[in-house]
Formats: C-alpha cells, structure tokens, sequence
C-alpha cells in the first residue's frame, strides 16, 4: 500500500502555538517526521528602533519584548547600560529591583504553568494561575502604575521608590502563594495523565541542550546545574541565599517540575529581601537625565544638559530572565543614541532546541514539549 | 502503558477532583475572585498611569515633553494665548515618561484607563480635554 | 590564563589583537581563521556559543560572537572584522546547533553572509524583503507590503498592489 | 401504595389513561371512529409524545450548556454567565440567536452535500437514543424488546457522521480529527457493550425497563439493588467507556482544541456549527442516563414503595433526572480537572486494558450466576 506524507501548517494562528508561530510539519500518520519553524509575524524592528532612541526612551520598548515578564527586560538593558556608563545604583534600588525580578519570575512561571495546562486540555490550572498573578499585578501596579509595562527600572536606580503600604502587601502575597503553590502541585503535579503526557516526552541530552542553546529553567530540566544569578552574580544576588533548581530527567516534566521548585526559591528570595531591605534613597540620580518624581520644581534651565551619554564603547551584558538567559549587546559611539543594540532573547535561542527534540512524536507531544520551552512571541521575533 | 499499570490506582487524579471540589465548594480562602467589570471597577492605585493630566498653571509649554516622548505622541499647541501640549492617546505607550521629565511637575497621569473611542480623531487629547486647574493651597 | 591570550599562543597568525570588552576577553580574529579558532574554542570548554552579532559600521562590518563556558565560568569574546563589500564568514552552524538560526538572523537583519550554513535563508522577514534593516544605508522611507499567497509563499512589494485580493 | 409493577408499557398508554381520566378520551375516539380514521387518533397522541420528548430534549441541552459554564466557573472560582436573565440562565438563547444569525460558510473546496447532511446525520442519532430510555415508571416511549442493543446501534452511528464531516470538510486538522474520532469510538463501543452485557446476563431481558426493574427493592432494607454493588468493575469500565463515547476530556479526541484546532468541526460555522454542539449535548444527556438506567438504578429509589401510585410515575422521574444530573455533573467535574490523555495512550487504554478487563468481568459474572452465588 502506499502512503504519503502530510504536510501540516500548525500555525501562524492555532490555539496552542502561544501567538503567531507556524510549525511546517511534515507527519507520517500521526508521527512527526520533520519540523520547521517559520517565524517573524509578530517582528516589530526593536532594534532598529532602539537605534533611534535615546537611551532613557529605549527602557519602554523593552517591556514589549517579553510583555509576560517585563521587569527581567528592564533591568537587562539597564545593567548593561549601567555597566557601559559605569553608574553606581543605590543599595535599597538594587534591593527593590531583585524584589521586582524575583515577584515577575513568579508570575512568569505562572502564566507559563497555565498555558502547558491549558495545552494539554486542563482548563482550570491557566485560571488559577491567573488569579495569583493578579494579585501581583496588583503589586505591581502599586510600585510604578502600570500592570504590564512597568518602565520602571532606569539607569542609576528605580523609578520612585516603593509606596506605603507595598512590604505588608508583598508579605501578605507570600504567605498565600505558600498554599496556592501546594495546590497547583496537587492539581497537576501528581496526576498520572498529566504525568503520562510529559513523562520521557521532549528528551533531550543535556549535551544537545547546550549545544542548541538552551538557557535558563529550560536547560536546568536537563541536569545542568547552572544559573547566572550563581555564575556571574549581578545586583545583590550574592547577599542572599537562593539555589538554583535542576532536575536531571532531561524531559517535559522535569522542565515543567524546574518551574515549580523556582516558585518556591523566588518566594524565599522575596522573604530574605523583605527582611534586608535597606533604607536610603532609591530614585535615579538626576544627572542621567530622569529627574525624581517627587520634590519641588525647580529651575528649568538646570534640566538642559541632562541628556545622558555613555561612553563609547560596546557591551554584552546577560541576566537570568525567568525564560532563560537575556542578553543585550549595546554598542555605543557615545552620542546619546545608541549606535546598535542587539537582543539576546531566551525564547528565540531555546525555541531552537523544538525540531531536534520532537522528531519521531506526535503533535499532542510536541504541544506538550513546546509548552514547556516556554517561549513567548514577542520575545521571540522582537 | 506503563503510565497506566504503574499508576492504576489514580491517586493523583482523585486528589486533583478533591482540589476542585473544594473550590467549587469555597473550601478554605478559596473565593470566587472574578471582578465583573462594567458594573463593578477594579481599583488602581495612585501611581497608575492613565490619561494624562496637565496642571494649567503650572506648565510654561517649554517642549521638553514632547522631546522625550519615544513615539512623538506628544504636541506643543497653542491654547488660549498660551502653549500646552497635546497627547495623541492612540499612540501612548503610556511610559510616563512625560511625567517624569517635566521640569514643573505640571504633567501628571490619572487613573482613567477607559479611554477607548469611535474615532482616530477624538483619540488626539487637546490642551481643552487634558488641563486642570490646580488650587493653590496657601 | 585568559583564555584570550590562550588563543593568541596558539593562533598567532589567525589573531588579529587581544584586548578586553567590559569585563570579558576579547580576542580580534582574521575571518580565514574562525573555524579553526572557533573549533579550538570549543575544546577549550566554551560550551555556550551566547549571542552572534553583526555591526555596520559604515566602512566595515563587525560580527561578534560571545561564548560563555560553563565549566570554567569564563566569558570569551570572539570578533571578526570584515569588509563592507561583501562581507562573507565561516559558519560555525556545525560545532553550536544555535549558531544556525543566531547567524540566519544576522543574516537576515544585517546581511552577513555565512559560508557553509546549511540553511542561509531570512528567518524574522519574509522572503523576498528588499534590504537589511540593521545596515546603516537601510532606507526606512520605502513600505513594504507582505501576503501570503496561494501556497503558504510570502509576497512582497513596495506599492501595496498585492493587497487587493482578486 | 405501589406494589412495584410498572402501571402502564409505554408513555402512550398513559396519556390514554389520562384522557381517559379526565372523560374525553371516548367522545374523541367516537369521532374518528364514525369517520373511519382511528389509527390518526393514534398518529395525533404519538406525535404529542414525540414534540414533548424535542421541548424536553432541547431544553435539557440548553440547560445543560448553561450548566457546564457554571461548573467550570465554579471550580475556576469565576461567576460564569451573570448578565442574560437570572444567574445568566438565558443565556444559551443568546448563544442560539448568535449561532443562527452567523454567516453559514462552505468553503470552496469543500464537498456540499455531504457537508451539509454531516450535522443532521449527527444530530439525528442523538435524538434517537431518547426512545428507549425510560424516564420514569410509564414514562418511556417504546419499550423496545431489544432496547439494549438499539442504544449502542444508534450510538455506534455517529463515527460515519463525524467521518463524513471530517472529510468532506477537506481540512486536514478535519479529517485527522475524525479518524482519531472513529478509531476512539470503535476502541470504546467494545468495552460498553461487553459491560453492558455483564448486566444483561443478571435481567435476561434487553428491554430497559426489565432492567430497572430488576433493580427494584432492597437488601438487608437499606442498600438498594443497583448493579452498581454487583456490577463495580463494570461499572468502572463502563463510566470511562462512556465518557469517551461523549467526547469529553480526558478522551475528547474528535474536537482536541489544542491540536487539532476544533477537529472535525473545524469549518463548520453558524446553524451547522450548532447542531454538533447540541448533539455533543444531547450526547451527553443520554449516555449519562444510560449509565444511571444500566447502574444505578434508572428511576428506581427505595423510597417509591412507599409512595400511593398516582405519584410514582412523577417521582421515578425526578429521581431518574436527579441520578442523571449526578452522573453529568461528575463528568463536568472530571473534565475541568484532568488534562486529555494522548490518542495512543487512549487506544492502548481501551485496546490492551478495558477490553480483557470487561471480558474478565463477564466471565467471573458467568462463573457466578452458574454457580448462583447471586440467586
């Protein structure tokens, strides 16, 4: 008898490629037998525009890479920034910044538990996941007035400090994911269906993992115990007690089982910063161009001159985003617009890892081992 | 197969049906949390950066927001014999970056966030729509 | 040792310069030598090939690539300066799996071309694009329209004809 | 009181009974009989039975879809529908306005007329099954000898349905969709009916009703006799089968959102749309009250014995739709809980476990009623 093969066009619009992303797969029956990515319906031209911003008027862009987890996005411009200009950031800003990276991670995760769920056809854990990062959003909110895309992370510090009442807030949050985190873990963790669709589903050497460039919780599924938080401490990391989360069965469930065990690290990162929080001062220094919110006005004429100019140079600068490792190269001619930037983004480099790892599954398996990859498609075609 | 002979028991399963019941039945700080928006509003904070705002007194139209706007959403226009800006909401990335570089704090962002609109031209807020007159507390 | 200096001992004739880009080594290679380098680099440990960047420069191309080991935590920066004309490199597709879809990006965006890559082809804009956004000459002024055509195929023309359907 | 015989065969005897009670049964039997046209009386009280069996139908369906919102809201601590009508119950009405004021697409490509008759040919056998079931104690519509078997032919009808849409929709997510649809229902048809006969072998008879009936009365005066307690492996067996017979997740291989986009409704849009998802629903309804008919008892409750016999007819039915809303909202409550399982995992489940499973159970039933542990 003969057989042919099916060329399926999984995307650019379908439930469960996370925005536009088209799979070209070409299937024996139910088999996958080759997997092609097409990208590039959501490319924006970020850093083309970066070139025509100045350097303050970049921080907002940056929130639309990865609109999941914005703050990460932030505070890896800025760093790199920081470290071309060489700008000292006050104590208590570095301390609301991990605060920041930490609580996005945790909502990060949540969206991503969510829609692997939702994926397998679980519609409950995506609304539970949801509840708790609203009240994060919340929080967020609270600190610079916006849910999603907080520009709030700038050269030399934060953009105002935190407001009354946010620390018993943020306590009262911790205390509940405690519990909600059990719960999810009750919901999805040990059921035996949800185990049978990721368990040996998506496997993957950890020397392939690094070679194709995975990063992040992704690669940590994959029994590599690494973390740039561990290898390159940036901001105050090395203050505070953390592990960076591995598994070491290199499949679906092992990814998904990193995400979990990162819940329960960011939260008791959020409690050790809570309780070293230092005082002092938080905003970013006037001369580098933002003025502080707060204070009297002033004379207008000592605002001028406040365009700020790096030095010339060129740097790559990288921090563990909760999807894997965010890098932004800046090269710098010194006037005060950058002269290229160029976006590491984890989704972009992890998603590169998906045709190796689903040849020879079914399209079920591959939803399962793409969920879990975790890419989000502004990050990916930026 | 093996998933099933090693697992026949379907523990994890039956504790999941547990879970849910117990939020269909509000068991333990399990509420219903939906917020039914037009009849009910969530509630901003004080920092929420929304429309924006411009204290009429206060702003001396010097243009160093519409510089630096990213998306040259802002316009310095004439109002009244005076200069003020314009925002141009449909391109607002509402970044509050306007606000942060006025040098008279007279830019200011409210909590309104129901902005939508039946055309492009009622999006472009004029000095008319976005100025407010700031008490002076003496 | 830094491992810059490491390569320069033992290519002298591929490396160009050793200097240091904030914080991280960084060794100049001449673009015959890359794949040998690069393959030497990979022995040395350097396991994560990060990003691959390509910079117009207005007379010259720069592409630059980061490594980072995870054995030896060290960071390694790799760069290779060609010339505006043509600029064409090795690939390094077959020692770094992600190197394919990093280098199809530069291509893509920048226009360096990779000799050697299985699959050169634009990965984030459609076929058929006229230009490299990232150069510096890139005339922003011209639109582009895309469809997609019958076949899945990406359309692309400069008048915004093809978005009449029939 | 009841003395626990069943008062009338069919629904049609009771709605002569009641003509009769009331006193205009004769006058208007007289009539057609001067005109010599007596069988149209009995066309006329047929056709009564058939439009209050669609009212019923269609209403159960429309509640059932308000249900289902609500459950799922529930467990996802959301209100669910709230706006139309009180605690949003009309709101399947403005979903049937919706459908029906959307435009109705063929695509171009598509084959018309089987792509048109697909819904019907769903929708039809859904309806089907609600004739053999019996609703109350009199209340079912024919009480065929070979109810049983009528149930599972009829339901075993709708895989050519979905094959039918799924290929002539020309959509290759369509026509994966109803494969896996076709080869889930077969794999499950097996397990039901092999269970199913489990039961038969207890009543001898095919006949719903002989099955309800033999599950009358009590032991030991509190644990009633439901096939449930003789039956608790089959009962397993049976639930799960029929859940897959339903199409809901864990097993809802014919739509798989996720993969397939919708499956083998893929293109359809508007009326047609809403007939497979009326017939998803009925679907539901009637598996679910084959299931409470088969184990749990149909209509019959210990309390009803105690009951004077008039008021049995209306009893037995709430108490056959209170079992059958447990059952239905069990398998709203599972399906919001549990991710669907994969397709080859699903047919190794029917295939190499719940076929020798239901087999064995069949055996060790025969071992037993020969030996007559049960008698």
């Amino acid at each position: 008898m003969k057989t042919d093969e099916l060329l399926i066009n999984m995307g650019p619009v379908h439930p469960s490629t996370h925005g536009v992303l088209r799979f070209k797969l070409t299937m024996d029956g139910e088999i996958i037998r080759n997997c092609e990515i097409v990208m590039g319906y959501l490319h924006r031209g970020t850093e083309k525009l970066g070139e025509m911003k100045t350097y303050m008027q970049f921080v907002p862009y940056t929130d639309r890479l990865d609109y999941i987890s914005a703050f990460p996005n932030n505070y890896a411009y800025v760093k790199a920034v920081e470290e071309l200009a060489g700008i000292e950031v006050p104590l208590r800003a570095e301390y609301i910044r991990v605060l920041t990276l930490e609580l996005n991670r945790i909502v990060n995760h949540l969206v991503m538990i969510g829609s692997l769920l939702l994926d397998l056809g679980a519609s409950t854990m995506i609304m539970y996941g949801f509840r708790e990062r609203e009240n994060a959003l919340a929080l967020f909110d609270m600190l610079c007035g916006a849910r999603m895309t907080f520009n709030y992370i700038k050269p030399g510090g934060v953009r105002e400090d935190m407001p009354e009442g946010f620390i018993p807030k943020l306590n009262e949050f911790i205390n509940d994911m405690d519990m909600r985190i059990d719960d999810y873990e009750q919901l999805v963790s040990g059921n035996e269906i949800f185990m049978g669709r990721m368990k040996n589903i998506g496997v993957m050497s950890a020397q392939d993992a690094i070679n194709y460039g995975m990063t992040g919780p992704s690669l940590r599924g994959h029994g590599v115990n690494y973390d740039i938080r561990k290898m390159e401490p940036y901001s105050v990391y090395p203050d505070l007690d953390f592990k960076a989360c591995m598994r070491r069965e290199c499949d679906s469930f092992a990814r998904y089982m990193v995400r979990i065990d990162e819940m329960r690290e960011s939260l008791h990162i959020l409690k050790q910063v809570v309780d070293q929080m230092p005082q002092g001062k938080a905003e970013t220094h006037a001369k580098y161009g933002i003025a502080p919110m707060t204070g009297a006005p002033t004379a207008v004429s000592t605002y001028f001159p406040r365009i700020f100019t790096p030095p010339p140079g060129e740097v790559y600068s990288r921090i563990e985003a909760p999807k894997g490792e965010l890098g932004f190269y800046i090269v710098s001619d010194g006037t005060i617009k950058p002269y290229r930037i160029k976006i590491r983004s984890p989704s972009f480099c992890n998603l590169t890892a998906i045709p190796k790892m689903v040849e020879g599954l079914m399209i079920p398996d591959l939803i399962a081992a793409f969920g879990t990859i975790d890419v989000v498609l502004g990050d990916v075609d930026r | 197969m093996t998933w099933i002979s090693k697992n026949w028991t379907m523990v994890g399963i039956i504790k999941g049906l547990i879970l849910t019941m117990k939020h269909i039945l509000r068991i333990g700080n399990r509420p219903t949390v939906t917020v039914q928006y037009p009849y009910q509003k969530m509630k901003v904070s004080p920092r929420y950066r929304g429309l924006h705002a411009v204290d009429e007194n206060a702003c001396i139209g010097c243009g160093i927001c519409e510089v630096n706007c990213p998306n040259a959403t802002i316009q310095i226009v004439k109002y009244k014999a005076k200069w003020y800006p314009q925002v141009n909401i449909g391109m607002c990335l509402f970044c509050g970056l306007c606000v942060d570089v006025c040098p008279m704090n007279a830019m200011k962002m409210t909590g309104n966030y129901e902005l939508a609109d039946y055309t492009r031209e009622s999006l472009v807020y004029g000095p008319d729509r976005l100025l407010f007159n700031k008490e002076v507390k003496q | 040792m830094n491992p810059a200096e490491e390569i320069k001992q033992l290519f002298p004739d591929s490396v160009v310069s050793v200097g240091q880009q904030i914080k991280k080594p960084l060794a100049i290679i001449k673009k015959e030598g890359l794949l040998e380098v690069a393959q030497k680099v990979k022995e040395m440990g350097f396991d994560n090939l990060s990003v691959i960047t390509g910079i117009d420069y207005g007379d010259r191309f720069e592409v630059v690539y980061n490594f980072f080991s995870y054995v030896k935590k060290q960071n390694l920066v790799l760069k290779v300066v060609l010339g505006h004309e043509n600029p064409e490199v090795a690939s390094l597709a077959s020692i770094w799996k992600v190197a394919d879809w990093l280098e199809r990006e530069t291509y893509d965006l920048v226009g360096i071309k990779f000799r050697g890559h299985p699959n050169l082809k634009r990965i984030l804009l459609p076929e058929g694009w006229m230009g490299h956004p990232l150069r510096k000459d890139y005339d922003m002024n011209v639109d582009q329209f895309v469809t997609i055509g019958e076949d899945g195929e990406d359309i692309v023309s400069t008048d915004g004809s093809n978005l009449l359907r029939r | 009181m009841w003395t626990g015989d069943i008062m009338f065969a069919n629904a049609y005897e009771l709605i002569v009974f009641i003509l009769n009670f009331i006193g205009i049964y004769e006058p208007i039997n007289n009539i057609f009989k001067t005109l010599g046209i007596e069988y149209v009386l009995r066309i006329i009280i047929v056709f009564i039975e058939i439009a209050v069996l669609l009212v019923f139908a269609l209403l159960t369906i429309m509640f059932l879809t308000w249900m289902e919102r609500k459950v799922v809201a529930m467990v996802q601590a959301r209100y669910g529908p709230m706006v139309t009508g009180p605690r949003g119950l009309l709101q399947p009405v403005m979903d049937g306005i919706k459908l029906i004021g959307k435009e109705d697409i063929i695509p171009a490509k598509a084959d018309r007329w089987v792509f048109t008759l697909a819904p019907f040919l769903v929708f039809i056998p859904a309806l089907l099954i609600f004739i053999p079931l019996p609703f109350g104690e009199s209340l079912i519509i024919s009480d065929l000898k070979v109810g049983l078997l009528y149930l599972i032919a009829i339901s075993a009808l709708s895989p050519i349905a979905i094959l039918l849409a799924g290929w002539s929709s020309n959509n290759k997510y369509s026509l994966m969709g109803a494969m896996r649809a076709v080869a889930q229902d077969i794999s499950y048809t097996i397990p039901l009916a092999l269970s199913a006969i489990a039961i038969v072998l207890f009543t001898g008879s095919l006949s719903t009703v002989d099955i309800v009936t033999a599950q009358n009365g009590t032991w030991f005066g509190f644990i009633p006799k439901w096939f449930i307690f003789l039956q608790p492996l089959g009962f397993i067996l049976f639930l799960i089968a029929s859940i897959a017979e339903m199409g809901r997740i864990p097993f809802d291989f014919q739509e798989s959102e996720q993969e397939l986009v919708a499956g083998f409704f893929t293109e359809y849009s508007g009326i047609k749309f809403a007939m497979f998802f009326l017939a998803e629903y009925a679907h539901l309804f009637s598996v679910s009250a084959i299931v409470v008919t088969l184990f749990l008892g149909g209509w019959s409750f210990p309390i009803l014995p105690y009951l004077p016999a008039v008021l049995v007819p209306l009893v037995s039915f709430v108490v056959f739709l209170v079992k059958t809303y447990a059952v239905i909202f069990f398998a709203m409550w599972l399906r919001h809980t549990v991710p669907r399982v994969r397709i080859d995992q699903l047919l190794n489940l029917g295939w190499k476990i719940m076929i020798p499973l239901a087999l064995l159970n069949l055996l060790v039933t025969g071992f037993l009623l020969t030996v007559g542990v049960f008698k």
